[in-house]
């Protein structure tokens, strides 16, 4: 099946199998591998995308059923070199350790600021409950995202 | 984990959706439960029909004193719609509840509904809200209560090729308080037992009590007997406590590794009271 | 997994219990039965089809009655395998005849899931079973009514 | 000119931002699954449902024909592979033939029966479900005391008792010290089976260049030089034939310090096939095939006179082992034996251990391995001691500790702790909570009926694995620093770092020492090719043991430049600092850029001077680190739902100097959330059957962010003398002390109840019914 994508501001057009999962898609057809696969239930996050501004589990959905949208991956988030405030907040505030569940935790978090600039720990924390890291605690994770959203306040 | 090869088709229209689902094809909304039981292959259907691309599917109004909610509006949608928040709060802080912020996003009011899952968090809100679910047919429309639309664990009145078209709940009236209490399972974010409670008070009296109960049986209901205990009571800690230690009457509580069917019980007259409180003190505020 | 219950069907004792000997009547019966087929004394070879909302599985498998003691008990063993797993029940029925007419067919045995049913599903399995044995009840009912 | 000379900050201990970070925030990091190669075919296992059965016959021609498929592969084909090794020896240890692919009996769910490979992934794993085997099931046994029990199935048939190993331990006069005790203390404990769970699965992608006679294997490991020697033996390759690859590895936990059957598997196939083939462990494989971590059951009985002194520990654990041993599984419990004194003087300790085959997949090291079974057992028994004798827990556990002037302090069972102060992180953590007024707080709340907890664990644990008569594998760690023409710095290190920021505590490292910018060293590891043969990132050592082998390699370094440095001055008093060589008397210098161009240019060399600027060094621990720490947990326990509420968390911990506290921290959070899960929600639950119950994260509860307690970390800080840097090792301290912490603090809470102890995970249904029926 035909699809038309824009990925990272630049258009696809690929023709895909209908079970073709958008995680696959982006991994392995687009080549863009930040975005990881640590689960087969929608439960660890790992895969997390933008998809129209939203954050959503790519492994949890048909490349199909984002036909015609516009998607965002962590590779997507830099600008001209420049690190995105989120990326920068997590090397600062050592929010990654393996790195592993790093990208998509990066997306969740950046949905969080998007939709409230200025957010409690508790929010924080539930902004993040869907995805899972193993490494971290989540505590640096969680001072990453305060630390973002005070810089982007200032 | 890959799922097994499926036809697929994505219908512009509610009428050539109902066209193929009669045929048999398994409908697809957010596929937030469907696509993870694909990739286990413990759900293989060969046909699946992409309800995501009906535009007149995807919507939140007001009308005739009721709130609307299309099939394929999102949870994320439901929680954070104005409309929403304001005249039926107990169905926005539902939404708010389900999974995570990615399920939201993505999950359907609609699919969780026909999905019917006895953990759901809906199930409560709509017994509480007594919502009505409207579904599309191939010979046309018809209404059923969400009482009698939700029948036993994932399952449903929807018939073959039937499609939810929206959910209706009422505008709350003004003295009407709501809330939704969730002991919430650790692992998966799903309701251990989940308790939607709406309550009205008037000069001091409460005149309205609805209670849903998910999470506890294969399917979620209204404590009708809980209900009754608190109607034309001024709604004191007693009658609060004996409310909800009505409301697991009657049904017949499941177990699992996360709950035996004795923490259930006793979980739903704790969530039950909670709620109760919570929406009694709301009622305060409107 | 542990299950136990009780149902009352709406039959004498001696009625009850030649219904579930019935292999046409248990076909027509258990949720999901495509056919039953008689491979030995007592011992059927099953087809069925699970469907649980999205969740759906071919099992192939045995039913087989033994220990018959007419018409007060007998038990049942149920095995199935699929590609999502498999199944077994092992369980007694006793038959004791209800206050007021009918029959209290009482059930007490154990049942096992394997495969990616067992893992994934398990909050699912005590309500699915539930939800199957009072099926196969009402469809009994229904059967020995007509 | 010497007045150019700027004094250079030191870089260690400073809290600087990780050098790995900049590809792991922009996705551009490469783990195994984003490794492409032309002709890469993808492999699909099919696996065992069943925890015991007899392979009767596989069918694999539906498969065969399915399109795509290249090979498939059962038992029988890869038979003369392996087997897959363990790597502990205990006296009399019953090994069983651990095959990569079950021949003709499988042993848990999830045991690897047959490969299918395929150019199209999607088509591997629909060919792989079409493989047909007949089974023979057969009864299993999951429980480790049930599979000791007389009458139980036996899970190798050879062996019919499911005793793989006893093993005694003892030191002083346990007897004697019981007979002795005024008072004595029993309690069964267990520490149920976790899941490692690493975020990145296991994944392995496997290149045979037939010309060359070269296999290149990328896996996610640890140990990338332990997997060369041992899967080349597998696969009966000259080692030096094969490359071990870690790419970036996604967390490890121990779970990767293992060979596993996979890895050779994979290699196999590549070289059947001639083409490059990959792996990848899905979530569901990963959760019933990859190791698990704890399985004890552990009877206590502590002796003790009525003042608190404690005389003497006996201790009868039973391991479970699952169904064969990995590299280590033997060996864990055996750690758990060398640490149950914990911090206490007690010269009188006994334990037996036996090793129980279950029809599970098997334990091994999982964070904290052996210590935190022991430290949970022997702090619970302090705290059960301190009640019985109605004693303070804190003042208890101080009345008993190694006192700070007994150093090296040699214990009952073999160690030599190396330095410590255990009084002093206590002691911090207490003012940090106030104990006085908590104790004074909880007295208040208990008569309102609430139930308050405070629980104190203080922890020892063997950091630093370790010297090589104590480590299966070998216990020592190299580096190699080679210092390139432009006076650039690449670091070689034998660690394989998976999240612990080696990358970046290594470059601060070398460049103290060698007076470098920190961003003109380059460190790199997980390539036996590049990297001198070493041993891995384990068991708190990376920092102990790579890092003093690295520092090391600098000294020598330092001597060469500064010799040739002299050389170039014309001077034999010349001083090495800010990565300049200054003649002490003119003040004249020369970089460090200059004097490496010189040591390659080789125009000239100082006597007996090789040219180049290389050096390896392999250090041999002389004995391990013993890092320690207090943790308070303060609880509230929700007397409606038997739910744990954590109010704070205070972890001070000693890890001996701290190269980089920003890292420091990270490694206890993390720790403490392990340590946490396994108190409060993680089990791999299996029925009687040997079915994993818990077989995908919907049942298997790993913390999430809104789970987690704020941690208040700080430290005490005791060097170390067994290396150089005085550093001890942080990576297992947060979940050793965590657990017991918790737990205490819990039962602490319901002791009004008659409560005395609770066994992990304290799900709020576990304490509902202890609320509700009043004493456990």
């Amino acid at each position: 099946m035909k699809i038309n994508l824009t990925i990272n501001g630049k258009k696809y057009s690929p023709d895909v199998e209908p079970r073709l999962l958008l995680i696959h898609y982006l991994r392995d057809v687009a080549g863009l591998t930040g975005s990881h696969i640590g689960c087969e239930t929608s439960l660890c996050g790992a895969c997390t995308v933008e998809l129209d501004g939203k954050a959503v589990k790519s492994c949890s959905m048909f490349a199909v059923q984002a036909d015609g949208a516009s998607l965002t991956t962590i590779e997507g988030l830099a600008e001209n070199g420049k690190l995105h405030g989120m990326q920068e907040a997590f090397w600062n505030q050592h929010g990654a350790q393996c790195g592993f569940c790093t990208p998509g935790m990066i997306m969740a978090s950046k949905q969080i600021l998007d939709r409230n600039a200025n957010p409690t720990d508790d929010e924080i924390r539930h902004g993040i409950e869907g995805n899972l890291c193993r490494c971290t605690g989540y505590q640096h994770i969680v001072n990453a995202v305060r630390a973002a959203a005070a810089a982007a306040g200032k | 984990m890959i799922p097994q090869t499926f036809e697929y088709t994505a219908p512009k229209t509610l009428d050539e959706a109902v066209a193929l689902a009669g045929n048999g094809a398994k409908l697809l909304a957010g596929g937030m439960s469907l696509i993870p039981m694909m990739k286990l292959r413990l759900a293989a259907p060969e046909h699946l029909v992409d309800l995501g691309r009906i535009k007149d599917l995807n919507y939140i109004r007001e009308e005739g004193g009721a709130l609307h909610i299309g099939a394929t509006a999102t949870h994320y949608s439901v929680e954070s719609s104005a409309l929403v928040r304001t005249k039926c709060p107990l169905l926005a802080e539902t939404a708010s509840a389900i999974g995570d912020v990615q399920v939201r996003n993505m999950g359907t009011m609609g699919g969780s509904v026909a999905h019917a899952d006895p953990s759901a968090d809906y199930p409560a809100a709509l017994q509480a809200l007594e919502g009505k679910v409207v579904i599309r047919g191939a010979k046309g429309e018809r209404t059923v209560s969400a009482a009698d639309f939700f029948v036993d664990s994932f399952a449903t009145t929807l018939e073959p090729g039937e499609i939810i078209r929206e959910i209706v709940v009422p505008v709350e009236e003004a003295g009407t308080g709501t809330s939704y209490q969730k002991n919430v399972q650790p692992a998966s974010g799903f309701a251990i037992v989940g308790v939607a409670a709406r309550i009205k008070r008037s000069s001091g009296k409460i005149t309205l009590a609805r209670i849903g109960v998910t999470g506890l049986s294969n399917v979620g209901y209204r404590a009708t007997a809980a209900e009754k205990a608190l109607e034309g009571t001024p709604g004191s800690a007693e009658d609060v406590a004996k409310a909800a230690g009505l409301v697991s009457q009657g049904a017949d509580a499941n177990s699992d590794l996360h709950a035996s069917s004795d923490y259930r019980k006793h979980l739903a007259t704790v969530y039950a009271a909670r709620a109760i409180n919570a929406a009694l003190a709301a009622t305060a505020k409107t | 997994m542990k299950i136990s219950g009780t149902y009352t069907l709406p039959l004498p004792q001696e009625r009850a219990y030649a219904v579930m000997q019935d292999p046409a009547v248990l076909a027509r019966a258990m949720p999901g039965c495509e056919s039953l087929e008689k491979i030995g004394p007592d011992e059927y070879r099953m087809k069925m089809k699970m469907v649980l909302a999205s969740l759906s599985g071919a099992f192939e498998g045995k039913v087989r009655i033994t220990d018959q003691a007419p018409p007060s008990s007998f038990r049942l063993v149920v095995e199935g395998n699929g590609r999502v797993g498999f199944l077994k029940g092992d369980g007694l029925l006793k038959l004791t005849p209800a206050e007021g007419g009918g029959t209290v067919v009482a059930y007490d045995g154990d049942a096992q899931v394997g495969g990616t049913i067992a893992a994934v599903g398990q909050r699912l399995i005590d309500g699915t079973a539930k939800t199957m044995i009072k099926k196969f009840f009402d469809k009994l009912a229904a059967e020995a009514a007509s | 000119m010497a007045s150019t000379i700027t004094k250079v900050e030191k870089l260690v201990g400073k809290r600087i931002r990780r050098r790995e970070d900049p590809r792991l925030i922009t996705g551009t990091a490469t783990y195994v699954d984003d490794i492409q190669m032309p002709g890469m075919h993808y492999a699909a296992i099919v696996r065992s449902p069943h925890a015991a059965a007899r392979i009767r016959s596989i069918d694999t021609k539906a498969a065969a024909e399915t399109p795509s498929v290249a090979a498939i592969y059962t038992g029988k084909d890869t038979a003369k592979v392996g087997p897959v090794p363990c790597g502990a020896s205990l006296p009399g240890l019953r090994i069983p033939h651990h095959y990569i692919l079950a021949t003709d009996r499988v042993y848990f769910v999830g045991h690897p029966v047959a490969v299918v490979v395929a150019t199209d992934k999607y088509l591997a794993r629909d060919a792989a479900e079409k493989i047909e085997i007949d089974w023979e099931v057969l009864p299993a046994v999951a429980d480790p005391e049930k599979a000791i029990a007389a009458g139980a199935p036996p899970v190798h048939p050879e062996w019919p008792d499911n005793v793989a190993f006893n093993y005694h331990q003892e030191g002083g006069d346990v007897d004697k010290a019981f007979a002795e005790a005024e008072v004595v203390v029993k309690q069964r404990i267990t520490s149920q089976r976790l899941i490692p769970a690493a975020m990145e699965t296991r994944g392995v992608v496997a290149e045979w260049r037939a010309a060359d006679r070269q296999l290149n294997l990328y896996t996610s490991t640890q140990v990338p030089h332990l997997v060369r020697t041992l899967v080349a033996g597998m696969l009966g390759l000259e080692e030096n034939r094969m490359r071990v690859i870690a790419p970036e590895v996604g967390g490890g936990f121990g779970s990767k310090l293992n060979i596993y059957a996979e890895e050779a598997l994979m290699g196999f196939v590549a070289m059947q096939i001639g083409k490059p083939v990959k792996w990848i462990e899905s979530r569901r494989e990963n959760f019933l095939t990859t190791i698990q971590g704890r399985g004890h059951v552990d009877y206590f009985e502590l002796a003790a006179k009525k003042d608190g002194t404690i005389l003497g520990i006996k201790l009868k654990l039973i391991q479970d082992l699952g169904a064969y041993h990995q590299l280590l599984t033997p060996a864990i419990p055996t750690l758990s034996v060398l640490m149950m004194p914990g911090l206490y003087r007690t010269q009188n300790v006994r334990a037996d251990i036996i090793g129980a085959f279950t029809n599970c997949v098997p334990t091994d090291a999982y964070r904290g391995a052996g210590r935190p079974e022991a430290t949970h057992g022997i702090e619970r028994m302090v705290d059960i001691l301190a009640a019985e004798l109605k004693m303070d827990p804190a003042e208890i556990r101080i009345k008993n500790f190694v006192h700070r002037e007994e150093f090296p302090f040699p214990t009952a069972t073999g160690l030599m702790y190396d330095s410590g102060n255990y009084a002093a992180p206590l002691d911090k953590a207490m003012a940090t909570v106030d104990y006085k007024k908590l104790r004074a707080e909880q007295a208040e709340a208990r008569k309102q009926g609430k139930f308050m907890g405070i629980g104190i664990c203080t922890y020892g644990e063997i950091c630093g694995f370790g010297p090589s008569p104590a480590t299966p594998a070998g216990g020592w760690e190299s580096a190699t620093v080679k210092i390139e023409p432009s006076g650039k710095v690449t670091v070689l290190t034998g660690t394989c770092s998976h999240g612990q920021g080696e990358e970046t505590t290594f470059a601060q490292i070398a460049a103290d020492e060698l007076g470098v910018d920190i961003d003109d060293i380059l460190v790199l590891r997980g390539d036996t090719a590049i990297v001198p043969y070493g041993i891995g990132t384990f068991g708190s050592r990376a920092t102990a043991i790579g890092g003093t082998a690295l520092y090391f390699a600098l000294q020598e370094l330092r001597d060469k430049v500064k010799k040739f440095g002299a050389m170039m001055l014309e001077s034999d008093d010349v001083a090495f600092a800010n990565g300049r060589v200054t003649c002490n008397k003119t003040g004249q210098s020369k970089s460090f850029a200059e004097i490496a161009g010189a040591t390659y240019r080789a125009m000239k060399l100082p006597p007996n001077t090789e040219p180049g600027l290389q050096s390896t060094h392999f250090w041999e621990p002389p004995n391990f680190t013993f890092g320690f720490g207090a943790h308070i947990v303060i609880t509230d326990i929700d007397k409606d739902t038997g739910q744990v509420k954590i109010r704070r968390y205070v972890a001070v911990d000693d890890c001996g100097n701290i190269l980089n506290p920003l890292i420091v921290d990270g490694q206890v959070h993390g720790g403490v959330a392990q340590g946490l899960g396994q108190a409060l929600w993680e089990q791999a639950v299996y029925d009687d059957n040997g079915q994993l119950i818990t077989g995908e994260y919907m049942d298997y509860a790993m913390p999430r962010a809104h789970m987690m307690p704020w941690v208040e970390s700080d430290h005490t800080i005791t060097p170390s003398p067994v290396n150089p840097l005085g550093v001890k090792g942080v990576g297992e301290a947060g979940t050793i002390g965590c657990s017991p912490a918790v737990v205490n603090s819990v039962v602490d809470a319901l002791s009004p109840l008659g409560v005395r102890h609770l066994d992990m995970p304290l799900t709020p249904e576990k304490i509902w019914k202890v609320m509700a029926g009043g004493k456990n």
